[in-house]
């Protein structure tokens, strides 16, 4: 009675005609999965992975990744205040809402939910060691951090509530898997297989009934299924890097296949180790800045999908834009080359007749860039580097290593010149700018690092990172980054080579409705809160 | 008596060898859990949940490998496998019996078609030895020859994203429960073509060259030119006289064959997205998901063994010769 | 002239009058008379050059970038380009040299562990036996490709020598059983036996008196452990277990895999490294088909003659021997 | 350049006329007791094959003695422990009176290095893949020691002319599917003789060869016990060619001698019913009288052999004595021996209240034939 | 049970019918350019009832004469002429060598029947002996199971052997009794030829005497001919009424058992009867032949005997003798040699009378 199979003839429109009961299938790379809903579990949660926990459960507010500084959309809260110095959050409970087993939702399940935090550390992989309480008062909670959670705004605003007269008997919430989820969502679990889970609307629910007649989470082995699955149209909703996505995706289907990209500040870096030749010489660090081509590292490595970033504070654009310092307005990267040999120059460095670079001590140049085997696209990109690099005369290598060695010994000991790495996404540019240069991380060599492997060391930097965390006004804040992005341009500490938003494919056959470019309204990924806004705002595609 | 008793010994040996170097392997592998969630999270999981996830699994405590080890055997004897990291908190049991059935049902059925496939046509060019039949044999080692992947990748853009015949991926079809309707067992059998199809395929030529070395090699003993003399009808010597024997060797591969078949063949499930147990231990390494990596190979070990007896019985029980002793 | 022979009593009759010298010759080169074998030494032999002078006659370095994305064979690039247009073409001809080093290395020391353990465990029988058969049974029961991958990932930095040693430690049980059961049946035959009652030391009868008997056995095990270690390397490195910057014909295809070769429809990246596969795979197929029938007589003169049997009208059956009237008078 | 049949250097010469009596020539080598038990592989726990028990055998100097008996008597058996190369279960071997333990390997070599033995098939005791220049090279090398080159070769070549395999170089260099079976079994002797040894056990020489060649193997073992003075252990199945050939026959039933003497009264007049059955049984084209027919009958198992004599269940004259007790081997007439309770003895072994049984002749029994037409030759 | 075979042969020696008659057999070795020829131009007639020994020296071609005969010769092996003619009981004639497969399949067994040399070899060691007993009675006459089973029992029976070893497998019986299993396979159809190849050869004396007794007195009851291959000169002498002596790949001498013996014609007859010891008598010298055995896949031009023949000649190097009377004129008797052409004179020891 549903759609299946690798033709879309089959799909959707035949089936239904005007798509009201045609299934929006979602599918994952998750490979095997066991039956788990727990919704707070920081892993093994098919639920979570799969996404289906967002459209059961329901988070307090929605976030816009996209416009991190929009106010969220209410939701299960109607408004979320926070004290002047971030240290006491008080949430309004939604009124007429009730959980799908007819019990009324209230404040008491908000502040039970954080109480279940306090008492169980493993599922407060949020505000470990923060949270302080958590009580009810009418229709409202109020929860208490021990610091200012400025920069964790949205993590509290993205937690999702259960109900507490369900969880209060349940002996230990991190292992329970939750098989009869009982939650305040659009949607209800009807059926549950390894390789999928179906759910059908809340016929209930507080937003109105959803338009989607059932939803389909499926799971898929590796990428390449998932992306056969997308292009054959089996699969309608799903995120993965899809390599030269305009041929081999959109062009299956351009009516309906699209690929959206959420905004956010998630970026990947080239951390250099600050401490090491050649990267201890800032000229050097900013003359490679300078012959790096982000472009066309986006183009080939990132096959279009992470835009490269533009700015020279290497914020990405649209997010950065509310943060940018003006001096760097409009600033952008070009490839330089003759401007960077001239760095070079004046910072004492020759060329040897063959036109290896040397450095003022008179040694040759050279570095590798190290980064697990196997990772196809920071490999293409560090090859890229490496070709760039090529340009100076300095003599690069492209080293793979081992993914667990790399994890555990290369990269927190730093134990590497030059390697790729992701940073945390957040709201604000703090977690990208502290990943990367923040002295609070700061470790010596051979310690172990858990940010800022490149051992910078700035207290200025420092002292600002810590200045916007805490600071209770827009204007300190502003001033704060403002130090950060001038040091980031000067210093070049890492290099931030591309942004990596939130993608999303999706296929409008059925349901429309989806974040795009022109309508950016929520990250375009079934796996998060936004979920249920986006499951919401879907309706049967009009023929 | 003393020969079944030593034999016993020798496979309690060889399991208790086999549990014991899978529970070292995937501790002297680098890393540990947490680190593989993170990296396979690409920045999707916060660094400071990091705390957390080791709380989570227990990671936080050390015990001394030595104790971990009497701990180990400790749970296994009572049946208990642990509780899987990956797919925490579900007993890594209930994960491999979910798996399981489908490697062993899929793979089974393959090897089974496959084997008796090979095995007939393996009897007619052994029998008609020295006809344009031998011109078979290097068409079918080109299946066998190339990787597997490779054949199950192009098999895929051919059949199904080309031609839409078959499913790309999964077991059965994903809106469906599994129940036991015919509606679910043709979906599954829909499922299952292609990648039995390319499972026979690249294998089945290792059993057309056993079956036809050991025909030619039957076919020059004496009982078959006996049988021909006593003028049987030729079906009855091909099959009744030379294949019988012939087939000995080869049901012994056989058995085994259908031991390695818990193993999984980890390509096709990862390139059919089959839901099975090699895939399953491929992700457990992947995640270094202890308890599931040892539950797998504990799986895998055991199925191996009993094959390995089963093929000792089968013999036995095929060849006479063996059955008595005096 | 004493120099015929008798092959009496034997039931695999030896072919007569192998006496003369050129004779002898004839019957070594027998397994160069052999088509299949023969195909499979050209097959082999080319490969084995292209790993020798692969990169220098390689028309350009692999690794070099190029304008011409992903473009389908032409003049320029005979196999067309990768997504960074790079050169197929060279990618394939550097890549063969770590394919067979991984291959025969890999070969050669799981031959060599299977060798030791296998003819040690079914010479000295007994406990030692026990002992050495529990060995190779627990390295046949340990699921291969995930061990493997544990061991490879275990490794830093996985190169192709580490993936040969790592194959081969996990390859060479099944030659060692198979090796075994034969080293059984050989000691007890009277030519080892003669040898004992004649003071040969131990070593000398495993080395000098057995092992030359299981050359075929070993040949055999050794071409089916290069075909089972180039799939496996190859394996590795397309599931990215192993380095993926090392050229071989794996990383070509770990690389048109992760970029969506096929749906891009760019077959050249796809098909060639496969093919080269295939052909490597069923070169060491028909030199074992090839060492097969030079070893068994049974298996020789038939498959020798095949064509010639055919031009002639003759069948050759068991129990249906043919009969042709070339001297015939009296048919009816 | 002859192949199978050399004529004897010393033609028509009988072993009958050895110098024999009276004086006996130095013993060599002797089984006192000896026992081989075989484990049975199978369910059954601690069964065994009783393969040989009792078993006492001298080999003298220059003294050939022939084993008789049918398949699976134990012949092979009893020369394999004798080579060491199986321990016997129980009983002793003594070379030159004193017992030999040959644990250790240098004591192992030394015993090999005078007791030798050639195995039952030329086919199969020639590793295909040497040539005969090794196999012999080999022997050379570890009983002589290592030589000069031009001395191997003149060893070798005195070696290869010993068995007349005669040009050597046309033979040094075959490999055994080259040579005929005679000649591979003249290989195997050379092999043997390359240790100078004492004693030849020679385990069927010449089962697998057709008469021709047979008798051209026989004729050297003469010659080289002649010559040499070598001690021969001769198994056979071959009756006559015992008669033929050794001086002395031991005749074997399952697993226990029956009888023995020198081989031409053996063969001329058995004693023990089982030797008469296998003389009548034996065909012979030159009488066709003396011949048991119509016996039927198979050998006993060897896991549960039947009590008392080992051949009571095909023995016609059988009594009830001969199903309890095992008949002890005694001397039935001067130089013969026969383990029979039909022959006199020394009371005292029969046990109370049995009786012996009254031999009749077997050929009577198994009804000889009335003559037909009389062989011209007789 | 004793002896009811006080004399061998069949009394009515004079009405002698042939049953098989070979008639030129040719076969090769091998299909390559360079064949092995075996048999070259063999003819040999058997009749009913008789039994005809065919004795020789290793690898002369005995087996291959009698698995031609019945195109049972495995690959490489190849006819290349001649014709085996049956007759059959009434009379009707037909060439076993251009019968179709399917005439050939049914004529088997039921008027040929072969005992091959290996007993073990020779039963499927998979199946229980009554099945391959009644199997051979089922792809001829059509009977139920039941029935063939009755009629194996009978015929274990009749070679001595109790019915209830039909349930056993073939490695449970001795050797002795394999090869009687063998025997009553064969005489399941009461064929009218029995081939035995060497069918004692893997025996010990006792057995091999029970054996060819039980032989003997079957062909007395059923009146079968045997043509029965075998080393063992003595024994051949004792028992066959027709000796036929091969040498690479010929027939040299055709003549009754103890003519040949007492008075052989052929010099290399003479040399094989007398290299074997006596076993009782007196001790006679043993020369043996010397040389070896020629090479099939070469043979000189004239007698393959030359090299090792005591009176070889330039004729005998000339041309290949044929099978012709002998210089005596013997009925019944026949010898291919020069020596009786009549242009020489015949040696003493071959000239005996
Ligand atoms: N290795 C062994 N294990 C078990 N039983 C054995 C072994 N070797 C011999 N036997 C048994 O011991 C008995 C004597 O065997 P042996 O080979 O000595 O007989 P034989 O007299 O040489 O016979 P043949 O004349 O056939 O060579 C037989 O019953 C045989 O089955
Ligand atoms: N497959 C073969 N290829 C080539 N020559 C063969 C083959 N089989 C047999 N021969 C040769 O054919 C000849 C006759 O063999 P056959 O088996 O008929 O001899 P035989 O007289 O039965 O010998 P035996 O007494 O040893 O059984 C021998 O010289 C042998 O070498
Ligand atoms: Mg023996
Ligand atoms: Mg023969």
């Amino acid at each position: 009675s549903s759609s299946t199979g690798g033709d879309d003839a089959t799909q959707g429109g035949t089936t239904s005609g005007g798509g009201s009961d045609a299934v929006l299938t979602i599918g994952m790379p998750n490979g095997t999965l066991s039956e788990n809903q727990n919704p707070l579990a920081p892993t093994g949660s098919a639920a979570k992975s799969l996404g289906y926990a967002w459209v059961i459960y329901e988070s307090l507010m929605q976030v816009n990744d996209l416009h991190p500084l929009d106010d969220p959309t209410p939701w299960l809260a109607t408004a979320v205040d926070w004290n002047d110095d971030y240290t006491v959050a008080t949430v309004t409970a939604r009124d007429g809402v009730s959980w799908s087993d007819g019990e009324p939702f209230t404040a008491e399940d908000i502040a039970f939910t954080f109480n279940l935090l306090i008492d169980f550390p493993a599922l407060n992989a949020d505000f470990p060691e923060q949270l302080v309480s958590a009580t009810a008062d009418g229709s409202t909670a109020t929860i208490t951090f021990s610091r200012s959670e400025y920069v964790n705004q949205v993590k509290l605003d993205k937690t999702v509530i259960v109900p507490e007269h369900i969880w209060a008997d349940v002996e230990d919430p991190v292992t329970y898997t939750d098989t009869e989820p009982v939650g305040t969502g659009p949607y209800l679990l009807d059926s549950w297989t390894p390789q999928a889970a179906t759910l059908v609307p809340n016929p209930d629910y507080w937003g109105g009934e959803p338009q989607v007649a059932k939803l389909q989470y499926s799971s898929y082995n590796d990428n390449n299924a998932l992306i056969t699955a997308l292009t054959t149209g089996e699969a309608q909703w799903g995120w993965t890097f899809i390599a030269d996505y305009e041929n081999v995706y959109i062009a299956q289907d351009p009516e309906h296949f699209h690929q959206a990209a959420g905004g956010g500040f998630g970026v990947d870096v080239l951390f250099l180790n600050n401490e090491t030749k050649p990267f201890n010489d800032v000229a050097f660090r900013k003359a490679l800045n300078m012959v790096v081509d982000r472009a066309q590292i986006s183009q080939l490595a990132g096959s279009g999908v992470w835009p490269g970033i533009t700015s020279v504070t290497g914020m990405p654009m649209p997010s950065g834009e509310d943060y940018l310092a003006s001096e760097y307005a409009g600033e952008e990267y070009t490839v330089d080359v003759d401007g960077a040999k001239q760095l070079l120059t004046d910072a004492g460095y020759t060329w040897d007749g063959s036109g290896a670079l040397l450095d003022p001590d008179g040694e040759k140049v050279s570095f590798e860039l190290t980064n697990p085997a196997g990772w196809n696209d920071y490999l293409t990109a560090l090859d890229l580097i490496r070709q760039a690099a090529e340009q100076l005369g300095a003599e690069a290598s492209v080293v793979p290593a081992n993914q667990d060695a790399w994890f555990n010994d290369i990269i927190p000991l730093g134990n590497f010149q030059a390697s790729l790495h992701w940073t945390d996404g957040g709201a604000t540019p703090w977690n990208m700018y502290s990943n990367m240069m923040d002295g609070a991380q700061y470790v010596p060599l051979g310690e172990t690092a858990s940010w800022n492997f490149g051992r910078y060391s700035n207290d200025e930097v420092t002292q600002a990172l810590a200045e916007f965390a805490g600071a209770s006004d827009d204007a300190s804040r502003q001033a704060a980054i403002e130090v950060v992005q001038k040091h980031y341009v000067e210093d070049v500490p890492a290099m931030v080579i591309w942004a990596r938003p939130s993608v999303a494919q999706y296929s409008t056959q059925n349901y429309t409705g989806f974040p795009s470019d022109e309508d950016p309204y929520a990250n375009p990924q079934p796996t998060g809160p936004q979920a249920a806004q986006i499951v919401m705002k879907l309706t049967p595609t009009q023929d | 008596m003393r020969f079944v008793v030593r034999r016993g010994i020798f496979y309690l040996i060889t399991a208790w060898a086999a549990v014991t170097i899978n529970f070292v392997l995937p501790r002297l592998m680098p890393g540990d859990p947490v680190a593989a969630l993170l990296a396979k999270s690409q920045g999707q999981i916060d660094s400071s949940a990091e705390d957390a996830i080791r709380l989570l699994f227990g990671l936080d405590q050390d015990a001394s490998i030595w104790q971990q080890y009497v701990d180990y055997w400790g749970l296994l004897l009572h049946g208990n496998l642990g509780v899987s990291f990956m797919n925490f908190p579900t007993p890594v049991t209930e994960v491999i019996a979910q798996s399981l059935p489908w490697t062993v049902g899929l793979v089974g059925i393959a090897t089974v078609i496959s084997f008796t496939l090979g095995t007939l046509v393996g009897m007619g060019i052994g029998w008609r030895r020295g006809t344009w039949a031998d011109g078979l044999l290097p068409a079918t080692t080109f299946f066998s020859a190339v990787p597997y992947f490779w054949l199950g990748l192009i098999a895929i853009a051919l059949f199904s994203v080309t031609l839409g015949w078959f499913p790309a991926s999964g077991s059965y079809d994903r809106s469906m429960i599994p129940a036991l309707t015919p509606e679910f067992a043709g979906s599954v059998i829909r499922y299952g073509t292609l990648p039995a199809f390319t499972i026979v395929l690249s294998s089945v030529s290792g059993w057309i060259l056993g079956m036809r070395n050991m025909m030619v090699t039957v076919s020059s003993e004496d009982y078959v030119t006996v049988a021909q003399a006593k003028g049987l009808p030729e079906r009855s010597v091909v099959v009744g006289y030379a294949a019988r024997n012939a087939i000995l060797p080869q049901m012994s591969s056989f058995t085994l064959a259908l031991g390695f078949i818990v193993g999984g063949t980890l390509i096709m499930e990862m390139v059919f997205s089959y839901q099975g147990i090699g895939f399953l231990l491929y992700q457990a390494v992947g995640n270094h998901d202890y308890p599931l990596m040892q539950g797998c190979f504990l799986v895998i070990t055991l199925a191996v063994l009993v094959a390995n007896m089963a093929a000792d019985v089968i013999y036995a029980v095929l060849d006479p010769r063996t059955r008595q002793e005096g | 002239m004493a120099t015929t022979t008798t092959t009496a009593v034997t039931t695999t009759p030896t072919p007569d009058g192998a006496g003369t010298p050129a004779i002898r010759r004839r019957q070594r080169l027998l397994f160069l008379r052999n088509a299949k074998a023969m195909t499979g030494l050209v097959i082999i032999g080319v490969f084995a050059v292209l790993a020798v002078i692969g990169p220098w006659i390689a028309p350009m370095d692999p690794d070099a970038l190029s304008s011409d994305v992903l473009s389908p064979p032409s003049a320029a690039h005979w196999l067309g380009t990768d997504h960074l247009g790079k050169d197929i073409l060279s990618q394939i001809m550097v890549g063969t040299r770590g394919v067979m080093i991984v291959g025969f290395t890999a070969g050669i020391l799981a031959t060599v562990i299977g060798v030791l353990v296998g003819v040690t465990a079914g010479y000295i029988g007994g406990a030692g036996d026990e002992a050495l058969s529990a060995l190779s049974n627990v390295f046949l029961v340990i699921p291969q490709l995930p061990l493997i991958i544990v061991i490879a990932g275990q490794l830093p930095s996985a190169g192709g020598l580490t993936v040969a040693a790592v194959i081969a430690v996990t390859g060479w049980a099944w030659g060692a059983r198979v090796l075994r059961a034969q080293t059984l049946s050989l000691r007890r035959r009277d030519f080892v036996e003669a040898a004992r009652a004649n003071g040969e030391r131990t070593w000398r009868i495993l080395t000098a008196e057995i092992l030359p008997n299981l050359t075929a056995i070993i040949a055999a095990g050794f071409v089916g452990t290069v075909t089972f270690a180039v799939i496996s390397q190859i394996t590795l490195a397309f599931i990215g277990v192993t380095s993926v910057s090392d050229w071989n014909w794996g990383t070509i295809l770990f690389w048109a895999q992760q970029n969506q070769a096929l749906a891009r429809g760019a077959w050249w990246w796809f098909a060639p490294a496969g093919l080269c596969i295939a052909l490597l795979g069923m070169g060491l197929t028909l030199v074992n088909f090839g060492i097969d029938e030079f070893v068994n007589p049974r298996l020789r003169s038939t498959g020798l003659h095949a064509r010639e049997l055919r031009r002639r009208g003759i069948r050759p059956r068991i129990g249906f021997t043919p009969v042709v009237h070339e001297a015939e008078e009296g048919r009816r | 350049m002859t192949d199978v049949s050399a004529p004897s250097p010393v033609p028509g010469r009988t072993p009958a006329a050895r110098p024999e009596v009276g004086s006996p020539a130095p013993l060599v080598l002797s089984a006192v007791g000896l026992r081989k038990h075989f484990p049975v592989r199978g369910m059954r726990t601690s069964a065994v094959v009783h393969a040989v028990d009792d078993v006492d055998l001298d080999l003298h100097r220059g003294e050939v003695v022939a084993l008789v008996g049918e398949s699976g008597s134990g012949k092979s058996t009893i020369a394999r422990v004798l080579a060491h190369l199986m321990p016997a279960t129980g009983g002793e071997i003594r070379l030159h009176g004193e017992p030999v333990v040959a644990r250790r390997r240098r004591d192992f070599r030394r015993y090999v290095h005078r007791v030798q033995m050639i195995f039952q098939d030329p086919f199969a005791s020639l590793n295909p893949i040497h040539p005969v220049r090794y196999t012999l090279s080999r022997s050379l090398r570890l009983h002589r020691g290592r030589m000069p080159r031009d001395e191997h070769e003149r060893a070798l070549h005195e070696l290869l002319a010993r068995v007349q395999l005669t040009p050597p170089e046309l033979y040094v260099d075959k490999y055994p599917h080259e040579l005929s079976g005679g000649q591979r079994q003249r290989v195997a002797i050379a092999r043997a003789l390359a240790a100078d040894p004492e004693v030849l056990l020679a385990d069927e020489p010449i089962s697998m060869l057709d008469v021709s060649i047979r008798l051209g193997i026989l004729n050297l073992l003469r010659d080289l016990r002649d010559r040499l003075d070598i001690a021969i252990l001769y198994i056979t199945h071959d009756i006559a060619s015992a008669r033929y050939f050794a001086d002395r026959t031991v005749v074997l039933y399952a697993g226990r001698v029956v009888e023995s003497g020198d081989s031409e009264s053996v063969t001329q007049d058995p004693k023990h019913p089982y030797t008469q059955l296998l003389i009548g049984s034996a065909p012979d084209p030159d009488d066709l009288q003396a011949r048991a027919r119509g016996a039927r009958g198979e050998a006993p198992s060897l896991v549960t052999p039947p009590p008392g004599c080992r051949f009571h269940p095909r023995c016609p004259f059988a009594v009830e004595l001969c199903r309890t007790a095992v008949p002890p081997l005694t001397e039935v007439a001067s130089g013969r021996r026969a383990a029979c309770w039909g022959y006199p003895g020394d009371d005292a072994d029969v046990p109370d209240g049995l009786a012996r049984p009254t031999l009749g002749s077997m050929l009577d029994t198994y009804g000889a034939r009335p003559g037909r037409e009389e062989g011209a030759d007789r | 049970m004793t002896a009811t075979v006080s004399d061998r042969r069949p009394p009515a020696v004079p009405e002698r019918t042939p049953v098989l008659e070979i008639e030129n057999l040719s076969v090769d070795y091998g299909y390559d350019d360079d064949p092995a020829h075996v048999l070259r131009g063999v003819s040999l007639t058997l009749h009913r009832g008789e039994v005809l020994g065919l004795a020789g020296e290793s690898g002369c071609g005995k087996s291959t004469l009698a698995y031609a005969a019945t195109r049972l010769l495995p690959p490489p092996g190849l006819v290349t002429g001649g014709r085996v003619m049956f007759t059959d009981r009434d009379g009707s004639r037909s060439d076993v060598l251009a019968l179709s497969d399917a005439e050939l399949r049914a004529a088997r067994w039921q008027d040929v029947a072969i005992v091959f040399q290996g007993a073990m070899n020779s039963l499927n060691p998979v199946f229980r002996v009554g099945r391959q007993i009644a199997d051979g009675i089922r792809a001829h006459r059509s009977v139920g199971r039941r029935e063939a089973l009755d009629r194996a029992a009978e015929l274990l029976e009749m070679v001595g052997i109790s019915p209830d070893r039909l349930r056993d497998y073939p490695h449970q019986l001795s050797g002795g009794m394999r090869q009687r299993v063998m025997i009553a396979m064969a005489l399941a159809l009461e064929p009218q030829v029995l081939l035995m190849d060497e069918p004692t050869t893997a025996l010990d004396v006792v057995m091999q005497r029970q054996i060819v007794e039980q032989i003997a007195e079957l062909r007395e009851r059923l009146g079968f001919a045997v043509v029965f291959i075998t080393h063992d000169v003595s024994l051949l002498i004792e028992m066959a009424d027709r000796i036929a002596i091969m040498y690479a790949g010929e027939i040299v001498e055709d003549a009754p058992a103890r003519e040949i013996y007492q008075r052989p014609r052929h010099p290399y007859s003479s040399a094989l009867l007398h290299s074997f010891p006596p076993l009782r008598g007196a001790r006679r010298e043993l020369s043996g032949i010397p040389g070896a055995p020629p090479n099939m896949a070469h043979l000189p031009t004239g007698c393959p005997f030359v090299p090792r023949c005591p009176h070889a000649a330039d004729a005998c190097r000339a041309g290949r003798p044929t099978l012709g009377p002998t210089a005596f004129a013997e009925a019944g008797r026949s010898v291919a040699c020069t020596l009786h052409d009549g242009a020489r004179e015949v040696p003493q020891e071959l000239a005996q009378r």
